[in-house]
């Protein structure tokens, strides 16, 4: 009996992640998927967005037109300001993630292991082009690291896996997976579904991934 | 809506428990946050772990939080003999540890900015470095030095908004934006309370996102 | 009087040497001060060492630098294989360290601070550990980081007096602060000069003590 | 034949030492006949003074009646501002000093050795009641450690030590001594006298010297 269920894009993925953030959070949202998590949340929930340039504050995109070039997040898009933001310089932001002080930081990954190791920053160990970024001082500093990803890659292999494939941008760091199919906390006991899409059974989800799931 | 302010000392101290480790901002009198201190002293913490640029000079609110015996340890950078702190180590009433400032200031920055240890060359010729450990790095001897967190600090602010963003007036500034990162619990004092905004952003010195508690304290 | 204002981008850059580290400030072309870079094209220091948040973007300034062959060794957080900074390093042109963004920004702000090494848990578990020291403090494996010090830092400004105290607009502050203190000879350039003291003391970000010359780049 | 001369005073030490600050240095004044090296520096000399509380720019002592309570030296005294002054917080005002951004620094002390160490924090190495502030980092960090102290005690005891008998702040950190009687460098060779009291023997002074003294 095939399950029949259409996975979420990627605006239903970062919705789905920023219904759970609650007001206060201080949050740091990776390049991607997770920055669009911003988008779905409401100007009335006070959540204070970081980015690793040096904005505590940060607001959504400005309107075309009002693009300050002075401004930018840590995708170097245009952004706004919140009423109520700061800025400091490159280590105070680092030392920020670093020394615990975000609630919560959302990134996109490759792939995430059962354990909560991380990798999202290369495809192989040693190729001479690395993609570092800040994505491995914000992983080992946060409170909470939630990864959104797609549930498999485009030729359907499985990402959340037993051990990683990829080299690790961080081991055991990850707290709760969003995918497209269903949302998933890492807990000593491996993955577990926490939701699953309509119409796709715990069955079908175990089918697409790598790592043995349980329910809650 | 985020909302940071309390209504009294007490609710701004409530919960701080026996034996915990209190950063207290402030050089000489500036920029200590006498009421949150005060409030300490009616709140009855004891055995606390009390870490202060100097033991403070006598009559005042850290001295008597020390003679009323509620400080198990000091950690500062100086302690005269001649006073209420130096007199109470000195009858054996309080344990006390003095390091070099910068060697304080740094071990603040480093529980803040989560640097697990670092190493300097201050007082790695000392007897401070004696059965301690030492490395020699470019030629340089320097001591290995850890972070020193607090689990609640005490900040002393000029204004304050209701996200818990910071200004400070003068010297004010010293240890508070360096102890308001180094503790899960940053309570503050402010003279002034302001709009959430007032502050233009490239003024804002202590972010909200460091502070739980903010007190007003006029005058 | 004390006047570290230069009138041409070749008396703000006059004397940089050959294999000199150059730590350039900027995340993206924000706060990259792209006036002193054109003159450093100009000045014709080769062999440089180029201490960087990105390889930049293609046709900027950077990128120029690097395709001119006058860049031995590019530090920096990421680096695209399809852009000037990849295409030289896969032909075996350049020379690459990439590290993590926490990182690169606390070595420069270990170098000014004269903190000789630290610990950090970032990259711990990760590739960029391999063969390097190690250690566990407090059940985290973490790695030891030096100093990342230049010869010269070049710095993007919104207002500066003659002191060289500096303010910044908006993100453009980013690696400026931290980088203008990691260098003995610190070169400005500034959107807007002010007469000293036109800056409020508690809003200088950037003290003159930390800069050498300062070129004004209107607009 | 005996000497016939005036020491200077605590003023005449401090007008000595002024007199060797050029335009433009960065400077931190410990606590005592060092901070009043401060006054004696003209107005229309920029010397830079560096507090360890934050204040980049200090300047005089404020007029009776003019005392800001929220601005004060490293020894808690009402002090003013310069015209482009800075304030910095307690780590990064430490960063100045450890990080080598001071031109001069300016301590007293109980001794100093010839091989330039300081000792001036403690008379006895174990004594529970320790007095050390900020020496130790001041004395690290500096491009330059200058002393102003006393040629000897009270008692007449030398304080220009072969090596110094107290407990040291740092080692090989002094670079000129400015007593009540001369103005000395420490040089790979021990100390060389630079300059005299008037009245007073190079002979008279190694006589109240205990470590060797060179003439330049």
């Amino acid at each position: 009996m095939a399950d029949s269920f259409t996975p979420l894009d990627r605006d239903g993925m970062a919705a789905r992640a920023a219904r759970d953030i609650p007001e206060g959070w201080v949050v740091n949202l990776g390049i991607g998927i997770p920055t669009e998590v911003g988008n779905f949340i409401p100007d009335d929930r006070e959540v204070i967005l970081h980015s690793e340039n040096g904005v505590i504050g940060a607001g959504p995109a400005p309107a075309p037109g009002q693009v300050n070039p002075y401004l930018v997040n840590a995708g170097t898009q245009p952004i706004t300001l919140r009423i109520g933001a700061g800025y400091v310089h490159h280590a105070d932001s680092f030392a920020i993630a670093r020394g615990g002080h975000l609630d919560l930081t959302v990134l996109g990954a490759f792939e995430v292991s059962e354990t909560g190791d991380l990798a999202n920053w290369a495809r192989a160990a040693h190729e001479p082009v690395k993609q570092i970024g800040g994505a491995m001082d914000l992983a080992i500093g946060a409170k909470r690291l939630w990864v959104i990803m797609e549930h498999t890659t485009k030729d359907g292999a499985p990402r959340l896996r037993r051990r990683c494939s990829y080299p690790l941008t961080a081991k055991g760091a990850v707290k709760r997976v969003y995918t497209n199919l269903a949302v998933l906390d890492v807990t000593p006991g491996g993955f577990v579904v926490r939701d699953i899409i309509p119409g796709l059974s715990f069955e079908g989800l175990q089918a697409r991934t790598e790592a043995r799931l349980s329910r809650e | 809506m985020i909302d940071k302010f309390v209504r009294s000392a007490a609710e701004a101290l409530d919960g701080v428990p026996d034996g915990a480790t209190v950063l207290l901002a402030g050089f000489g009198d500036v920029g200590m946050p006498m009421a949150l201190l005060e409030g300490l002293i009616e709140q009855g913490a004891k055995d606390l772990v009390l870490v202060c640029n100097s033991g403070g000079r006598d009559g005042s609110p850290v001295a008597r939080l020390l003679t009323l015996g509620r400080v198990r340890k000091l950690v500062c950078t100086f302690i005269r003999a001649a006073s209420d702190a130096g007199r109470l180590l000195l009858a054996g009433k309080l344990e006390v540890e003095v390091i070099p400032q910068g060697t304080l200031a740094e071990r603040l920055r480093a529980a803040g900015a989560g640097i697990p240890a670092f190493y300097t060359p201050t007082a790695a010729d000392t007897v401070l470095a004696e059965g301690r450990e030492v490395r020699d790095i470019g030629g340089r001897r320097c001591l290995l030095e850890y972070p020193l967190p607090g689990d609640v600090a005490l900040i002393d602010a000029w204004q304050a908004d209701r996200w818990g963003n910071l200004t400070y007036r003068d010297t004010q500034r010293n240890f508070n934006p360096v102890m308001a990162m180094a503790a899960p619990l940053t309570v503050v004092q402010t003279r002034h309370v302001v709009e959430l905004g007032a502050i233009p952003p490239e003024q804002v010195i202590t972010s909200g996102i460091f502070v739980n508690r903010v007190l007003h304290v006029p005058g």
